[in-house]
């Protein structure tokens, strides 16, 4: 059995219209730029996919990667925690023009519904928004005295993720705070796809410090020296370029 | 003439494609990773948190801390992963596995198994079963076609607690192969000196047979 | 005369433990980590999976893979830890921090808070803090005591979105330091040359001072 | 902040009588033996702590670790998923004379309800035991056509883990499959104490490599050279020595 995808075209080929796609990262760290451009290319000469429900801590920064694919109108709905950065101006165009669906979900609850989704767990309660606008219409429920919000688990079909060290089998290691979302979304979407920076022999990286487990992937593509988010937008950087 | 528990779990093992993450009850069940043909290799999983774990190691040269959900002694080989049992309950779970091949006190023809426990009697113990019949993609049972009393194990509704609801899809047995499909035995295989109105007296529910049924052979082993 | 925002983060740095577990919400907040007493040392939790991160880098030398939950560099210092994202609210829906400071635009004497929402208009964004307001043992505020048009942010209830019901114990403000027990603003500081009426006209809400209230002092920073 | 226990005695002495105690370990792979046995000398000098109810994937094996424990009678009830060993002749004798209550688990739910104490998760549903005796008296609950089992978090007032290192802030690494319930028991109780085979500076652990981070533990304390149940049980052992 071999994971290795020979190119990132190829990783994003099965990318259907009105997928969900869970995108790995916290702003830029752990995003995976090269999966998401590799999808606007492919949008951009085939028209598809579009109609995207897309699952990120936030909402891009500038005009590279996640604020690239909303920038393209290939994003239906958004699922964010927090749609804000330093330059959100794409996101925050669309959606006060309502090009765009946003549902908002604390932080933590997103992160537990994706592991959730990952683990089998179809809904669990948690103190968080319990009284907030943002628990409006979810069941409430009291367990030894206090009040909690029943949620739901969170799939998808397709999970682009970005890790540093993968070998064949799909086992995975992350860099440092790059790690954030990407091991649960793994978990939590059919299909999980992850960008490395290195693709090593099964045995390369050491039993203990694997963080994904194989079980949890089905293709790796490498990118040998990944773009960072924050550095593409300090240079001013537009995706794809002919859009500057 | 019926095949031996190593046959059946040969004949398990037949089915298990390149590549597939699996689970094998501890017990008779494990036997079946010693069978994987050729060209192909499964990654197993155990409960006790190890992904891709290799054979036993030679006697004497254990290492406790390196076990299998049966506290067998393994080993590991390039690839194995280890993960906290939370992690690997939500490999279960959430449906990562693609088979599970579990021993069986009874299966119903709803698909219902039974096999934690025989009854109020005794110390009750349930271990990672009943996680394990509602996470794999294929759950798989390995079990003599009959108790050693000769009574039927493949029965209409089982009578002993249930491990869990319709989640059984094969049957590999010491006499046959099963499919379960919307709450019928669904006969694949047999061994080919039983007629099957043999195989059908020694079965506690009605046996279909739509399609021409193969029969089963297995190596001497 | 009023204490600055850095004075009011110098003044909540006073009350964190030696060894206590603090999250420093974004913005203004974490303004706290400078001003931790000699001789103590707080570890600190960044939503985003760091916990006892160091200092922000020299500028040039930032890594962009270890930045906080504001998107800004960090370090890692000897007994730095990394972790996903559920294990980082794991660490705060369990109760396992001691202390959250969060900036506020509202909070009520009940100990709502509201500051993720300014209203309908805009695009909303709640980030971790619904989760910080229900996780840490001890959820405290850094806010300037009015608004910038000089409306009181403590008040009876809450006119803004909320961010969690009864969830705030401790307000540190430009002008003084208020615990909320019992559903009341129980005043403990105020600065020297401030009346408690002047204090009073300033807040929304009754304020209480069972107790004698010490004198509110930051240094010069 | 220094986490370090100076003995053994030490680390067991606040647990007190009808303590909710977490006991690590799969078997014997990860079970903390020498904080076990500590705490029976404990009771031997004392009569102090009884009435526990010990949580633990197993029931205990030959006379040592956990199995000692009940030996001694300290233990009011169990919960485990599988009470059963190559020897299990002290909780056997015990629960069939009626000296010892069982609450029996599945093993992945035993493990989700220990994380979801750890993770302030009051209640969650799993597919599993749904319709089986495990399951009387539990809410049910259908998601997506699906029928499903509520099921409670577990917490405790101490965890006894076994680690492999540790640091003085409590950064812990465990050793191969020995890591099993440990780092979920160390999220779900109140007071968590760590036996660990050497304890390191801070740093000394790469920052990756942290399995459970210290925040979810209290105190550490070095047992060189921990004994391995399965070996003892070879030996034939019990403890204590005198009760052989």
């Amino acid at each position: 059995m071999d994971k290795t995808l020979p190119d990132l075209a190829t990783a994003v080929a099965g990318i259907k219209d009105g997928a969900t796609v869970m995108i790995g990262g916290f702003g830029g760290s752990g995003a995976p730029i090269e999966l998401i451009h590799a999808l606007i290319d492919r949008f951009v000469a085939t028209g598809h996919p579009r109609d995207l429900t897309v699952v990120n801590n936030n909402a891009g920064n500038g005009h590279v990667g996640l604020a690239a694919l909303i920038e393209q109108g290939m994003v239906r709905k958004l699922i964010c925690s927090f749609p804000r950065s330093a330059d959100p101006v794409v996101f925050t165009e669309r959606y006060l023009a309502g090009k765009i669906e946003l549902e908002l979900v604390p932080q933590g609850t997103l992160a537990e519904r994706i592991r959730a989704g990952g683990a089998g767990i179809p809904a669990f309660y948690t103190p968080t928004s319990f009284g907030t606008d943002l628990a409006q219409g979810k069941p409430v429920e009291v367990f030894d005295g206090r009040s909690y919000v029943q949620e739901r688990w969170l799939k998808a079909d397709v999970a682009l993720v970005k890790a540093h060290l993968g070998d064949r089998l799909g086992n995975l290691t992350y860099r440092m705070a790059a790690r954030n979302f990407n091991p649960l979304m793994c978990m939590a979407a059919a299909t999980t796809i992850v960008q490395v920076s290195r693709i090593v022999a099964p045995g390369e990286i050491d039993p203990e410090a694997v963080i994904t487990p194989g079980i949890f992937v089905q293709g790796v593509v490498e990118v040998a020296k990944p773009a960072q988010e924050e550095t593409l937008n300090r240079m001013g950087a537009v995706y794809p370029e002919a859009a500057a | 003439m019926k095949l031996s528990a190593t046959q059946i779990a040969w004949r398990a093992a037949q089915d298990i494609e390149d590549g597939a993450y699996v689970n094998l009850g501890i017990g008779f069940p494990e036997m079946v990773a010693k069978f994987q043909p050729p060209g192909r290799q499964a990654i197993f999983h155990t409960e006790n948190g190890i992904l891709g774990f290799g054979e036993a190691p030679a006697a004497g040269s254990e290492d406790w801390d390196l076990i299998n959900a049966g506290k067998k002694a393994v080993t590991i080989k390039p690839g194995t992963a280890f993960f906290h049992h939370a992690d690997s309950f939500a490999m279960v779970r959430g449906g990562h596995l693609d088979v599970a091949i579990l021993g069986a006190y009874e299966v119903a023809e709803t698909g219902d198994l039974a096999n934690w426990s025989t009854g109020p009697k005794g110390v009750p113990a349930v271990g990672g079963a009943m996680d394990l019949v509602h996470g794999a993609k294929r759950v798989a049972v390995i079990t003599d076609h009959v108790t050693k009393d000769g009574k039927p194990k493949l029965v209409q509704r089982c009578s002993l607690p249930l491990t869990g609801v319709g989640c059984v899809t094969r049957i590999y047995t010491s006499h046959a192969v099963i499919d379960i499909e919307s709450g019928h035995f669904v006969l694949r295989e047999k061994l080919a000196g039983l007629s099957f109105d043999e195989l059908q007296s020694m079965t506690g529910a009605t046996l279909h047979a739509p399609q021409p049924v193969a029969d089963l052979v297995a190596p001497s082993l």
